[in-house]
This record gives C-alpha cells, sequence and structure tokens, in this order.
C-alpha cells in the first residue's frame, strides 16, 4: 500500500554557536520604519559575534514574493530569521515551514493575526496601545475637546483593525467631548494619493477639524504638510520619527508623534535568535511581547532617545530572565 | 437553355505546378521560439547554480521554485485564453481572488471537501469571465477597457465582502488535505521503498490544466473556432461561427483558469485571503509573451507559455539567492526580461538572412 | 528607355515571387505588366517603389542606378505608384491622404490651405468633384480608388505605375482614368505602368507589355500591337490555349425552388425584392456597384434585419439569425467578394481555412481528427488546383487566385445545397477565371442552386441561366439568358437604367454614388 | 457629383457637428456632475478652498492621461508612465537637495530624464519589435528600481521653497499647476492637430503601411510618441514636487489606471489613428470628481473604486451607444 512518510522528522533542532549564527531580519516590503533595522543588524553581528546578520526589503508587500526570499535565504545558509511578515493572517504558516526545518524565528514589529502565534515570540509594538496613546495625545493637543479625524492604512489588514480600535478607545475616554469625525483608510499606498485624500479632507471639513491622528505613514507626511499649507488650526499627530517629522515637530506642524522601537526590534530581536540557536528554549512558546510606543512632542523631541534605549535595555533583561530558559 | 456558352479554360488541368516549392514553409528547427527559451533557461540556471550552487538545493530551492512556476503557468494561460482572440484580461487576478473568496467561504462556513471548494470557486471565476465576454461581445468595446473597468470594481468589491465575512481578511477553515497540497511532495509517499519524484502536489494541476488548454487549441473545435475569431472576426461570423459566443467562452475560460491560478497560490500561501491575485496581471502577460505568443491574436503557444513562467520564476529566484537588494534587483529583472525578448529578435533576424540566402 | 529593370529577384519565405524578371520602360508610353495571380506582378511594382528591397538585380532610372530604402526614396527619384491594395488613412481628409507625402509646411505646422489648393489640383485633374475636407473613410471604394490616384498624380512623377486601378471603378470611372493616363503621357512625356486582369482595357491603351510567369518575364517591353489577345494569354499561361464548352443545363422551370425570396425587405433599405433559384440552376444577379446586392446576401443570411416578406428554403419559409445557422440548417453558403477582410484567415494555415466549416461535421466528442480534416482539405485543394508549398502554408502567403480559390473551397467542404456567390473573379487571372467558370458551372451540374453576384456582365451571360437586374436596393427585373452578349448586354443595361419607380424621385443612373442613404 | 459628399458645414450644422462630437457626452456628465455635486454639498465645492484643491490634484491626471494618449495615438501603450513620473520627481528633489540644483535646472533635469527614457522605450520597440506593452513593462521595472535607488524608501522634503510657492499659487482662482496642465493638453492638442509630425504620427498609428508608403517612417513616429509620453511623465513629475511639497519612492504607483482610464473614457481607442485632448482632460476631470465624491461624504474608499469602475464602463458604453444612435439616425 500506499505509505506517507512522517512529517516532522527532519525538524530536530540542531544548536548553534554565536559564530555560526546567520541571521536574516526580512521585513514585508521597503518602508522607512525598517531602514534603522540596517544599522541594528551591522551592529547586532558586531556585539554578539554573529557570522552573518542580513537585512532583505525585496519582499514587496506579497507573501508570496516573501516566502521566496525567505525560502532562498535558507538555501543561502541564514539559520535564524526575524520577519514582518506581509499577511498577518497567513504568516503563521510561513512561521511553520521555517521552524519546520530547524530554525529560530522571530515575528519582529507585527504579529500573526488572530491569537495564535507560531514563531517562537513576538518582539512588536502593541499597535492598539501605541493607536490609544497617539488618540490621547491627540485629545491633548486638542484641548480635550473638538472633531478628531484618524487617517490609517489598509483596511483588510489585522493591525488596522487594531489601530481603529485604540484611538476609538482614546475618544470614547473624553466621554464624547471629542467626536471621531472619519477614520480614512487606504491612504498609505502611495504618497501622492495621501496628499490628495488630505487635501480633499482639509478642503471638505477643514473648519470643523481639530486634530488628525496617523497612524501610517504617508498619511503622516501628507497631513503634517497638508496642514501647514492649508493654515489651519489642526493638530497633527504623526507616526514614527523620520526626518521630515522630527522636523515637522520641531517648526510646530506636528503637535506631536507616536515612536515605536525598530532598533529595539532588531537587536533584541537578534540578541534572542542567538541565543535560541545557541540552545536556549522560550518559556512560553509564542509569546507575545510589546517593543514599545513613546509619545513625542516639541518638550522632549530632542531626548526622547534616552528612553527607548532604556525600553530596549529593560527588553533584553527581560529576554534574559523572564522569557528565555538556557541551560 | 440548350445554348451551349464557351469559355477559355485550360487544355490540361493545371498539374506542371510552376513555382514548385524550394523548401517547406516551416522555420528550421534552431528558429523555433521554444528553442530560443529552452537554450536561455538552461544557460540561466547553469550561471545561477554556478554562482550559488544553493540553486540546486531541492528543499529550499527546486521544490518551491515548481510550486511558483505551477501558479504563474496557469496564470499564463489564464491570459492566453484571451490573448488568442487579440483581447487582454486585465482582470485576472481579481478574478483569481473571486474564486478564491468563493472557495475560503466555501471551506470555512460550509465545511466542503477539497473537491467541492474548488469547483465551486472554479465556478465563480468561470461566471466572472463569462460576464467580461459577455459585456464585450454585447457592446463591441474594447476587452482592455471593459476588464480593466472590471478590475476596478472587483478591487472594491474584494475587500467589502472580505471584511464582511471575516473579522481578518482570510479564511480561518481549511480542509486539512491543503495544507498536504502545500507542504507535501510525491517524495512523501512511498510504496514500499520507492517515493515519488521530489514534485510538489500542486505540479499536476498545473500540467494538467496546459495540457486540457493544448488539447482545446489543437484538437477540440471549441478551441479552434476561437482562434479563427482571433485571426479575422469577421471571416469567422461569415464562416458560420458563432463568434459572440466564442468570445464569451474564451473569457469564461480564462476566468476559470484564473481561479484554478488562485487556488494554487492559496494553497502554496497557506491561506484564502484578500491579497491572492495581486501580482497576477503582469507575470500574466510575460509568460505567454515571453513564450512567443502575440498580443494579435489566432496563434498561440502553450509551451511556450510555461516556458516563459518556468523563465521569469528562474529568474526571480536567481536573482533572490544573489540577494540584490531592491533597487538592483528590479533593474536586474527588467533587464533579463529586455534581453530575453530581444534574444527572439536576433533570431529572427538571423532566420531572416538565412531564409533569404536559401 | 527612362527605366530599366533588370534580373530582378525577391524571395519571400517559401516563394521565390520574382527571378530574374526585367522591365524596360520608354518616356511617353503606357507599359501593360501583365501576368496570372501570383506571377509576381505586384511585386515587381513593390520593388520597383521601394516597399521591398530586391535580393538581386538592379533598377536604373534616367541612366543612374537607383539603391531604394523605403517609399520615401521612389517618391523623391519621381516615381509614383498606385498599390493594388487600398492604402489610405481613413480618419483623415481626402486632402491630407493626397499630399501626405509632402505635407506643405510652415514652420513645421502644417499649411492647410495650400494642403487644399494642391488637393484641388489633382481632383480636377480626375475630374473629381469631392470636398477635400471629407474623411476618406465617408468615401465609397469606387472613390477611394480615385483619390489614390490623384494621390499619385500629386507627385508629378516621371514614372507612374498603376497596380489594377479599375478593379473597383465602373466602366465610366475607368474611361476617365485612361484618358488622363493618355494625357500624362502624351502631354507630359511621362510613362505608366498598368497592371491589370482586364484584357480588354488593356488592349485599348497600352503601347508595349511585359508579360511575367513564376517570376520570369517571358515578354520584355515588346510592341502590344504584334499580340492578340489570345497570344498574351498563352504566354501567361505557358501553352496553348483553347476554348472549351462549358457543359449545357436543362432546368425544369416546374422544381421546387431551393431559394425563393417574395418581396423581401430589409432594414439595409431593399424593397420587395423578389427572386427563384432552383436546384441546379444559377440565377446571374447584375448590377452596378452599390445597387445592394452583397447587402442583400448578407441580410439572407442573419448579418442584416429582413422587416418584411418572406424567404423561403426548399418550400419552407424560414428566418435566419445567423451564418451558422444558415449553414447547418438550411445548407446555404456564401462567398464573400471581400476575400482580404472577410474571406480568408491570414494567419491560419490553409487546412484551418477550408476546414473551419466542416469541423462540426468531422468532430467528435467536440474533438476534431486531425487525419478526417487532412482528407477532406486535401480533396478541395486538390480539385480547386491551389498552389501551395504545403497544406500548411499560411493563407496570407498565397497569391490573390488562390485566397480567393481558399474562401470557396470552405464553401464547398461545407456541403451546401445553395450557394451565393459573390464577385468571385475580381482580381482573377484569365486562366484562374476560367477554372472558376468551369467550377461552378459543375456545381450547378451536380444540383447545387446557386446565386452568381457578379458586376463583370460577361461572366454573367456566360454562366448564368436567368439574370435578375439590382439597382437602387431593388429588382429592376429578370431575363432569361440566351448567352448573346451584345443582345443581353444591352437588355441588361436598358433595365438597370429604365426610370424609376413613379414614387422614387431623384434616383437617377447616377444614383450609386449615394447609395450610401438607401433608405431616404 | 454628390450632395453628401460635398455638402459644406452650415453654421446651423456646425452647432450639430459639435453635439455629435463624442466629447459632448462627456461635457454633459461632467457638467452634470459638477452641478449635482456642487447642490449636494451645500455649496461647498464652490468654496476657494475645496475648488483650489479639486482643480490642483486634477493637473497630474490630465498630464498623465496625455502622456498616456500620445501612445495610445500610435497604438502602444506606456506601463512606464507612473514609475516615470515618480522617478522623475525622485530626481527632481535629489538635484536639489542633495545636488543643490536650483529649482529651474533641476526641473530641466527632470524633464531630461523623462524625455531619455520615453527615447529609451522608443528605441527598445523599434530595435526589438516587441510590442510596447511587453517592452514598457520590463522597463517599468527597471524604473522602478532606479527610483527607489534614489533615497531608498526616505521622503525629500523641504526643497525649493519657490518651487513649492509657484505649485500652491492661484491665478484667477485656478492653481498655477492646473493651467500649466491646461497649456501643455494646449500644446499637445495643437501638435496632433497641426504640425506636420504630430499628423505624421496618427497617420502611423491609424495605418502603418498606408503610412510608410507615404514616405512616413513608422519607427520615427514611435520613437517620437514615446519620447512625448516621456517627456509628459516628466512634466507631471514636476507638477508633483512642484504642488506636494513632499516626494518619496511610492510617487506613481497610483497613476498607472488613470493614465489609462482618462483617454479611454475620453473616447481614444486603443488601435491608434485617433486622439482627444479635450477627451481625456474631461474624463480626468469626471474621475476627479468622483474623488472629491469620496472626500465629501466619507464613502469607503472601496466603494470609490467600484463606483470608479462603473463610471469607467458605463461612460464607455454610453458613448458608443451615442455614436450608434447617431449613425443609425443620420
Ligand atoms: N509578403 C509576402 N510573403 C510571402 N509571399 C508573398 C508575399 N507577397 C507575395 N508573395 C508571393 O509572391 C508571389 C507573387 O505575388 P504577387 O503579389 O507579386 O503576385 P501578382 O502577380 O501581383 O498576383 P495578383 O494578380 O494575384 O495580384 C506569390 O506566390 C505570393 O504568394
Ligand atoms: N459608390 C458608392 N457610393 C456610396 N456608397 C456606396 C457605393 N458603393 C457601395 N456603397 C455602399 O457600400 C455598401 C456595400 O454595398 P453592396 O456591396 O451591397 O453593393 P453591391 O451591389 O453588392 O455592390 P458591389 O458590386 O460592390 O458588390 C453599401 O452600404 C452601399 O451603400
Ligand atoms: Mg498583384
Ligand atoms: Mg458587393
Amino acid at each position: 500500500g500506499c505509505t506517507k512518510k512522517s512529517d516532522n522528522e527532519a525538524a530536530g533542532a540542531t544548536t548553534r554557536a554565536a559564530d555560526q549564527v546567520k541571521i536574516a531580519l526580512v521585513p514585508g516590503g521597503a518602508h522607512p520604519y525598517f531602514q534603522p533595522w540596517k544599522d541594528a543588524a551591522t551592529k547586532a553581528k558586531a556585539d554578539l559575534g554573529l557570522a552573518d546578520v542580513t537585512f532583505n526589503e525585496t519582499s514587496g508587500w506579497d507573501q508570496t514574493k516573501q516566502n521566496d526570499v525567505l525560502k532562498a535565504l535558507a538555501a543561502q545558509g541564514y539559520n535564524a530569521f526575524g520577519i514582518f511578515g506581509v499577511a498577518p493572517e497567513n504568516i503563521n504558516s510561513t512561521f511553520e515551514d521555517l521552524k519546520g526545518q530547524g530554525f529560530p524565528v522571530a515575528s519582529l514589529a507585527s504579529c500573526p493575526a488572530g491569537d495564535v502565534n507560531k514563531a517562537d515570540f513576538c518582539l512588536s509594538t502593541d499597535v492598539e496601545l501605541a493607536a490609544y496613546k497617539a488618540g490621547q495625545a491627540a485629545v491633548e493637543a486638542m484641548g480635550g475637546q473638538g472633531n478628531l479625524v484618524h487617517l490609517t492604512g489598509n483596511k483588510v489588514d489585522s493591525n488596522t483593525q487594531r489601530r481603529i480600535a485604540g484611538v476609538q478607545k482614546a475618544v470614547d475616554e473624553t466621554g464624547g467631548k471629542v467626536k471621531l469625525l472619519q477614520t480614512v483608510t487606504d491612504v498609505d499606498k502611495d504618497l501622492q494619493s495621501a496628499q490628495k485624500a488630505v487635501a480633499d479632507l482639509l478642503a471638505a471639513k477643514g473648519t470643523q477639524i481639530q486634530g488628525i491622528v496617523n497612524t501610517a505613514y504617508n498619511p503622516a507626511v501628507a497631513a503634517a504638510e497638508g496642514v501647514k499649507q492649508a493654515k489651519l488650526p489642526i493638530k497633527v499627530i504623526a507616526i514614527d520619527d523620520d526626518q521630515t517629522i522630527l522636523a515637522g515637530i520641531r517648526d510646530g506642524s506636528v503637535a506631536g508623534t507616536v515612536l515605536q522601537n525598530p532598533v529595539g526590534q532588531a537587536s533584541v530581536g537578534s540578541y534572542a535568535l542567538t541565543k535560541l540557536a545557541g540552545g536556549c528554549t522560550v518559556t512560553k512558546p509564542g509569546v507575545v511581547i510589546d517593543s514599545g510606543s513613546f509619545v513625542v512632542t516639541k518638550a522632549n523631541v530632542d531626548n526622547y532617545e534616552t528612553d527607548r534605549q532604556a525600553k530596549t535595555d529593560e527588553l533584553k533583561k527581560a529576554f534574559d530572565g523572564q522569557y528565555l530558559s538556557c541551560q | 437553355m440548350s445554348d451551349q456558352t464557351t469559355t477559355v479554360t485550360p487544355e490540361a488541368p493545371p498539374a506542371a505546378e510552376p513555382p514548385a516549392p524550394r523548401k517547406p514553409p516551416g522555420i528550421p528547427l534552431w528558429a523555433n521560439p521554444r528553442l530560443g527559451l529552452v537554450v536561455l533557461l538552461i544557460g540561466l540556471v547553469v550561471l545561477f547554480s554556478t554562482l550559488r550552487p544553493a540553486f540546486l538545493n531541492t528543499a529550499l530551492t527546486l521544490v518551491p521554485l515548481q510550486a511558483d512556476i505551477s501558479v504563474y503557468a496557469v496564470v499564463g494561460l489564464a491570459q492566453l485564453m484571451v490573448l488568442s482572440l487579440g483581447h487582454m484580461n486585465m482582470a485576472v487576478g481579481r478574478m483569481a481572488a473571486m474564486s478564491a473568496f468563493a472557495m475560503g467561504l466555501a471551506y470555512d462556513r460550509l465545511d466542503v471537501p477539497l473537491p467541492v471548494g474548488l469547483v465551486i470557486g472554479l465556478a465563480v471565476g468561470t461566471l466572472l469571465g463569462a460576464l467580461a465576454g459577455l459585456i464585450i461581445s454585447r457592446t463591441g468595446v474594447n476587452s482592455f477597457v471593459v476588464t480593466l473597468a472590471l478590475d476596478f470594481a472587483m478591487i472594491g468589491l474584494i475587500t467589502i465582502l472580505y471584511t464582511r465575512f471575516t473579522d481578518g481578511v482570510a479564511f480561518s477553515g481549511q480542509p486539512t488535505s491543503m495544507t498536504a497540497l502545500r507542504n507535501d511532495t510525491f517524495a512523501d509517499y512511498c510504496i514500499g521503498n520507492v517515493c515519488g519524484p521530489n514534485v510538489p502536489l500542486v505540479v499536476p494541476f498545473a500540467l494538467v490544466a496546459a495540457l486540457a488548454v493544448g488539447l482545446l487549441f489543437r484538437y477540440a473545435r471549441l478551441g479552434r473556432e476561437i482562434l479563427m475569431t482571433g485571426d479575422n472576426a469577421r471571416a469567422a461570423e461569415l464562416s458560420g461561427i458563432p463568434t459572440g459566443t466564442r468570445v464569451v467562452q474564451a473569457h469564461a475560460l480564462s476566468g476559470l483558469l484564473a481561479g484554478l491560478a488562485g487556488f494554487l497560490l492559496a494553497a502554496n500561501n497557506g491561506a484564502f485571503s484578500a491579497s491572492i491575485g495581486e501580482q497576477f496581471l503582469l507575470p500574466s502577460f510575460l509568460g505567454p509573451v515571453l513564450g512567443g505568443t502575440l498580443l494579435a491574436g489566432g496563434a498561440v503557444s502553450i509551451l511556450g507559455t510555461v516556458l516563459g513562467a518556468t523563465l521569469t520564476q528562474v529568474i526571480y529566484k536567481g536573482l533572490n539567492l544573489l540577494q540584490f537588494q531592491l533597487d538592483q534587483l528590479k533593474l536586474y529583472i527588467g533587464l533579463v526580461l529586455l534581453v530575453a525578448l530581444s534574444l527572439d529578435r536576433v533570431r529572427h533576424v538571423l532566420a531572416e538572412r538565412r531564409g533569404a540566402q536559401a | 528607355m527612362i527605366l530599366t529593370a533588370e534580373g530582378l529577384v525577391k524571395t519571400f519565405p517559401g516563394v521565390r515571387a520574382l527571378d530574374g524578371a526585367t522591365l524596360r520602360l520608354a518616356a511617353g508610353s503606357v507599359h501593360a505588366l501583365l501576368g496570372e495571380n501570383g506571377a509576381g506582378k505586384s511585386t515587381m511594382v513593390k520593388l520597383l517603389t521601394g516597399v521591398y528591397r530586391p535580393d538581386g538585380g538592379r533598377i536604373v532610372l534616367d541612366g543612374k542606378e537607383l539603391h531604394l530604402t523605403g517609399p520615401l526614396d521612389a517618391q523623391r527619384a519621381g516615381i509614383g505608384v498606385v498599390h493594388q491594395e487600398r492604402n489610405l488613412i481613413p480618419a483623415f481628409s481626402i486632402a491630407e491622404n493626397i499630399v501626405l507625402h509632402h505635407l506643405p509646411r510652415r514652420l513645421g505646422v502644417v499649411d492647410r490651405n495650400r494642403m487644399r489648393a494642391e488637393a484641388r489640383r489633382c481632383l480636377d485633374l480626375l475630374d473629381l468633384d469631392l470636398d477635400p475636407d471629407t474623411p476618406v473613410a465617408d468615401l465609397s471604394v469606387a472613390h477611394g480608388q480615385l483619390v489614390e490616384i490623384a494621390k499619385a498624380l500629386s507627385l508629378d512623377s516621371k514614372v507612374l505605375l498603376l497596380d489594377e486601378p479599375t478593379a473597383s471603378l465602373t466602366g465610366d470611372e475607368a474611361d476617365r482614368l485612361y484618358a488622363i493616363v493618355r494625357k500624362l503621357t502624351t502631354d507630359g512625356g511621362r510613362a505608366v505602368v498598368l497592371v491589370s486582369h482586364k484584357l480588354e482595357e488593356v488592349f485599348a491603351i497600352a503601347d508595349t507589355v511585359t508579360v511575367l510567369r513564376d517570376g520570369h518575364s517571358v515578354a520584355e517591353a515588346e510592341p502590344l500591337e504584334s499580340y492578340s489577345q489570345g497570344q498574351v494569354v498563352d504566354l501567361m499561361v505557358g501553352r496553348a490555349y483553347a476554348s472549351v464548352t462549358l457543359a449545357a443545363r436543362e432546368v425544369d422551370p416546374q422544381t421546387r425552388p431551393a431559394l425563393r425570396l417574395d418581396r423581401v425587405s430589409t432594414a439595409g433599405g431593399h424593397r420587395d425584392v423578389s427572386l427563384t433559384v432552383r436546384p441546379g440552376e444559377i440565377l446571374g444577379l447584375y448590377g452596378l456597384v452599390g445597387a445592394g446586392r452583397s447587402e442583400l446576401a448578407k441580410a439572407l443570411l442573419g448579418l442584416d434585419r429582413i422587416t418584411g416578406g418572406t424567404v423561403e428554403v426548399q418550400g419552407q419559409p424560414v428566418r435566419i439569425r445567423t451564418v451558422g445557422e444558415a449553414l447547418r440548417r438550411y445548407k446555404i453558403g456564401y462567398v464573400t467578394e471581400n476575400r482580404k477582410e472577410e474571406g480568408v484567415f491570414l494567419d491560419q494555415p490553409i487546412t484551418r481555412n477550408i476546414g473551419v466549416t466542416i469541423w462540426r461535421r468531422i468532430a467528435r466528442a467536440g474533438l476534431v481528427t486531425e487525419r478526417a480534416e487532412r482528407t477532406v482539405v486535401a480533396d478541395y485543394t486538390e480539385r480547386l488546383g491551389i498552389r501551395a508549398a504545403s497544406p500548411r502554408q499560411l493563407a496570407g502567403q498565397l497569391s490573390g487566385g488562390n485566397q480567393q480559390k481558399v474562401s470557396l473551397a470552405k464553401w464547398l467542404a461545407a456541403q451546401c445545397e445553395i450557394l451565393i456567390v459573390d464577385e468571385p473573379t475580381v482580381g482573377i487571372d484569365v486562366r484562374t477565371k476560367a477554372a472558376f467558370h468551369e467550377l461552378i458551372a459543375e456545381l450547378a451540374g451536380a444540383g447545387m442552386a446557386l446565386l452568381l453576384i457578379s458586376s463583370d456582365l460577361p461572366e454573367i451571360v456566360t454562366l448564368a441561366d436567368r439574370v435578375a437586374v439590382m439597382n437602387d436596393f431593388t429588382v429592376r427585373g429578370e431575363l432569361a439568358n440566351d448567352h448573346d452578349y451584345g443582345r443581353m448586354s444591352q437588355a441588361i443595361i436598358r433595365m438597370i437604367h429604365a426610370g424609376p419607380d413613379p414614387e422614387q424621385t431623384g434616383a437617377g443612373p447616377d444614383r450609386p454614388d449615394a447609395a450610401g442613404e438607401p433608405a431616404a | 457629383m454628390t450632395k453628401l459628399l460635398t455638402a459644406r458645414v452650415e453654421p446651423a450644422g456646425r452647432l450639430r457637428s459639435l453635439t455629435r462630437r463624442p466629447e459632448f457626452t462627456l461635457v454633459l456628465v461632467a457638467l452634470a456632475g459638477f452641478v449635482a455635486l456642487a447642490i449636494a454639498t451645500n455649496g461647498n465645492l464652490l468654496s476657494a478652498g475645496t475648488l483650489g484643491a479639486f482643480f490642483r490634484f486634477l493637473a497630474v491626471p490630465i498630464v498623465i492621461g496625455l502622456a498616456q494618449m500620445v501612445v495610445l495615438a500610435i497604438g502602444q501603450m506606456n506601463l512606464s508612465v507612473g514609475a516615470l513620473t515618480g522617478f522623475c520627481a525622485m530626481v527632481a528633489a535629489w538635484a536639489m537637495l542633495e545636488a543643490g540644483l536650483p529649482a529651474p535646472l533641476a526641473i530641466g533635469v527632470a524633464l531630461l530624464v523623462g524625455l531619455v527614457a520615453g527615447v529609451t522605450n522608443g528605441l527598445l520597440v523599434v530595435f526589438t519589435r516587441i510590442n510596447g506593452f511587453i517592452v514598457t513593462l520590463a522597463t517599468m521595472t527597471i524604473i522602478e528600481g532606479l527610483r527607489y535607488g534614489v533615497n531608498g524608501p526616505d521622503t525629500f522634503q523641504g526643497y525649493s521653497p519657490g518651487l513649492r510657492e509657484f505649485g500652491r499659487a492661484s491665478l484667477l482662482g485656478l492653481p498655477v499647476v492646473f493651467l500649466v496642465a491646461l497649456a501643455v493638453a494646449a500644446l499637445v492638442a495643437f501638435f496632433f492637430a497641426r504640425t506636420v509630425t504630430g499628423r505624421q504620427l496618427l497617420a502611423s498609428g491609424g495605418s502603418p503601411f498606408a503610412a510608410r508608403l507615404s514616405g512616413i517612417s513608422n519607427d520615427r513616429s514611435i520613437v517620437i510618441a514615446h519620447a512625448l509620453s516621456g517627456l509628459l511623465a516628466g512634466v507631471a513629475a514636476v507638477i508633483t514636487v512642484a504642488s506636494s511639497g513632499s516626494v518619496n519612492s511610492s510617487i506613481g504607483d497610483d497613476l498607472l489606471l488613470p493614465s489609462f482610464a482618462a483617454p479611454i473614457i475620453g473616447g481614444v481607442a486603443l488601435t491608434g489613428g485617433a486622439v482627444s485632448v479635450a477627451g481625456t482632460c474631461l474624463a480626468a476631470f469626471i474621475v476627479r470628481l468622483v474623488d472629491v465624491l469620496q472626500a465629501q461624504f466619507d464613502i469607503n474608499r472601496r466603494w470609490i473604486d467600484l463606483i470608479v469602475g462603473a463610471v469607467v464602463l458605463g461612460a464607455v458604453l454610453l458613448g458608443t451607444a451615442r455614436q450608434k444612435l447617431l449613425r443609425r439616425s443620420s
């Protein structure tokens, strides 16, 4: 009769010393957010004495392509992976594939959709919390009342749904003093559509709006620019610390921004992956860890980096003491 | 009417043939476009495996490569179906997505077995294709415009549907056999000690599709009549071919194949999600065109399409292994494609020279 | 000699169209270039005008050797041409088409006034009263042809090549064209090369003749007077020709008609058209260009709406909606007049071109057995004497006559009982034409009912049993054919010009021009 | 010879012939849509700010539609227009910020890059004899790579204040960039209607063989059309850089489909040989109306895609139906 080979006979995990570990950091595609990963990768390689750490952003926001990239990297000898999954809804199968080959896998900067994480751990911004903080910052900048608009990315993305929930929560807490006038989705694909959407929005309702909170990059850039140009007294809360946005905070056109911790994700992620390759195990497989989010305003625009560094150090300690168990 | 009329008529039947065929009209083997592709393909494989021996890694390169080729060969065939008419289907990707949505819904909500869901999804793809064909044949509006507009409409519809029927953007439930399709190769199945080749389970789907399409255009009246319609719709109409129906059928088959491609991609990726088909449009043209199918209609090459799809995927794989960064990657893909396309031109020029001397 | 071309060679994939042909042209003469279909006449014209480049041989104009790299070179050198195929840009105005090769310009901008004036001048040469601003798309075939000729005249060239210029012209228009050709050669000292299958016209106007056969010139610049028409035909064909008698047919007028039209009117504008065709009979349908004959045929096939009257096939009243239905249910076939656009599939092999009508019959479970197809196709290629390198050759690579045969073979293979044949011999050489005539007679002899639409009066008189005369979208009358050309032609012409119906006004003899608005 | 052919256009007939043109449907649709939207927004659409934004973001769709139209005129397509616009925009910003060129020079560089890319497309089509659709598909990929190569995924901002001032300036209540787009449209219209090269391009597009026999080089027409297309993409890039104030490598991603939508709704046939500048501009206007509709009424973007799809199809069907009716009634 016909028999089927057992599924997980190859999955015997091998341990590797640090100088045998080759880590691949793979974002979902090209995005300014991931740029700090490059430097963090170089630094991790030197600090941890790794064989190699590479950064590959050629996935093009396509899960199929990302899977190809990952397999190509594995074929090239990379044996530990930090991944931002393009499609949170089916990234778990990709994680399982890689784990099946005996590689440690980290879900970085985003966790799979649903409650299950098949990677060893997920180190990511708690997007709902970050959006909540951004919402709060916006409410505060608006003086606790008025109309707020939320600009965000791809509607069919579980992270977008979380962000919408986070902002909604912050608005709800004002007890009706702040009204969420509109949530505009799908304006993160490219800068020009974002600019057009912002211009049209301001043209239609500019005078009724007191605050704009952004939870995606392109609309944040467009909103900062658009509000400045329209000379409207609207408070803009942006996201991340791209140069353009920091400049906006300094010149006052942006009221604040919510930072995430890409460097921490890459460096702590690499650290944990190295440990896992060396024989450690995660105490709670699939654990989800918040890499932190920080509100930056004109007040702390020049020294927020210390807070972030502190969070990163704290994360590393938490891995040593709490998330990893090593013999 | 008994009068006898006269006319000039040759004494002998025209047996003495003046322009005696000096050589058969077929092109020499070396000038066959498919052969050029094969040579280029072999060249690239040799190049890549010299530069990166990992190119020959079975589990990480060759098996996924075959799975990808299967998807894109079927995508190419979906486009080929309408190229045969001289039409285009700008909505291949979205038709695939709609089919995949139907399959996902069937598996998730109705718990149907794999083949049933597949049939349901393919039926949806077929219907969408038929709709496009119907609009085109009824109104006479260019297929490019109709399918482009349909594509626009479906982009919206798909998201609306997914947000309505799933909480995320993908269906969670699917039959367990989907996992086998995704993970297994025939090498995992053994009779005694004899195991199958290292070929993913999705490959036969693509092979069957390619064979069926080949059979269709070569032997089936339907396929032949589609080709005749593509060559000269007016003459086809006057030869008794129901050209309107053929247009609808070709587009319906295009939708069906798009649906199959969507299924294969879902199998490869492990989920029926809204993003299926987003990247289908450009590869759908590359396969057939690299394989020598013109956009003008009336002639198709199935083998060429499969080879074209193979070539593009090999290029992707190779460049991935060479670890180019994004800007270089795109640059080289474009350049290699241009070279592959121009090679055909060089071959033509050579063939013409030879032909002229003969 | 103003122009000499020697040893011209041109090879296409699989065919040597010209194989050392020679053309010598004297100033001030009209030179006929004759040959069967596919002899290489158009290829020669195209070599002389830079459309193709020769694979061998040389072209000398006014003592200087020419190396033409494109049509522009030929125009600059003073060679004008009207090609066999129509080459106008439909969306452009008459004026712009006429002067397209040398658009008058000022600072890169088209000088429209000069453009119109120049076009007017060329149109006046042809006595054509057309508005130069009319888009060419709105013109009839004949007017298009005349504009094409005006375009060639606009060049004031030393040599003018006319490749079958009168194929779509009426007698009057052709006469006017030839008057101009005469004027150009005698007054202007120009040389004209005329390619035509209408030998009467050729003998009426040409001074010298070159005959091509299979890419060779078998007569080179001989004075035409020294030949009779028969001798020229012998030269073209390559052996002596004899008249052969077409078998006489006897049709019992009591036989049930295969096709009967009773007071049929159509959306296209036909009124009260009544016709009958019996099995074994050829009904000739004669009329001037634009009389509405082709459109009637198409209406019968369901391509246009029939709005009144009855159509009966084999005694049964029918309503045909598609060509497929006409073919399969009623066994009606239609050989179109327009073979390039409607008759053949240029990029398909001969087998598929002929096989297209029989697939349904020979298919088993929707699949066509290639062997069955090949047998049937081989049968018809042989019976019609289709000359091709192989049955797999693409139809587009055949000469016009052979394409016409392919277009006919398709309908023979379909085993029709009623066949409508529309202008079967336009642009066909004498021998093929004779072969066609024989074939058509043979088909009738075998019991097929044939409706022969033709503007070629001798053809009608030769073949038809009865002649119906159509003008202005209605049948003017019907005559029994007594096969006496003189008597028949007079009777027919008289019938066409017999005044219009009393209630019809303004439809005079020049009515065909306005046929675009039949339902006015 | 015949009344039909020699009939002169009478003054009354001129109006009639105007209403018979395919663009007439579009004028009606555009007017009706605009008025309806103005009423539905209680006149907000007519307020200076809204109107300004409306026309400011109409400039690029018009120019990009024209960039596609000039290649459609010869029966070709240019899939690289969007990516090229993005690339030129990035180059212009790079020239000002990194290379320190003054704005006018940077504009010149961007236009030149567009032109060169266009010429390259044209030459590739001519030399490889491959359908332009496929060639530009390949060059699009290359240009996307180059576009990304200029500055990675990061955004350029804060270049020449003068240029950005220009991008925001208004004249007679209309944004200057929109007037620039209109001027460009007028030039393109003049090019096709009156210049020798323009006529030759249309001749090549309408019937290449006939054009060749008239001594027109179809190859030259192909190269010129693609060059023009590239140049227009460069113009679109300059407008983008001026009016938006910041650019990054995502610029141009949403331009490909609109570039086809405008000329196609505008009645330009894909087979070549005919253009309609007015139709293209009107179609861009109509699509822009849908955009504004979305912003004014907070409609789900996905419905907008659906609506745009329906509008494209509807406009084209309406046009075909109208032409059929006209033909029947004539
Ligand atoms: N473009 C082409 N490709 C292949 N074969 C060709 C081509 N043009 C002509 N031929 C072949 O060359 C030969 C000569 O053709 P040509 O058109 O010169 O004949 P012709 O004398 O003008 O005939 P006709 O009287 O039918 O117009 C024919 O056998 C034809 O099939
Ligand atoms: N000289 C003309 N002027 C205007 N329209 C014409 C002319 N000749 C033909 N047409 C139009 O072309 C179309 C084709 O006419 P049709 O072919 O039915 O005529 P026909 O009697 O078959 O003539 P033919 O001898 O060309 O076959 C009709 O719509 C007719 O009105
Ligand atoms: Mg000829
Ligand atoms: Mg006719």
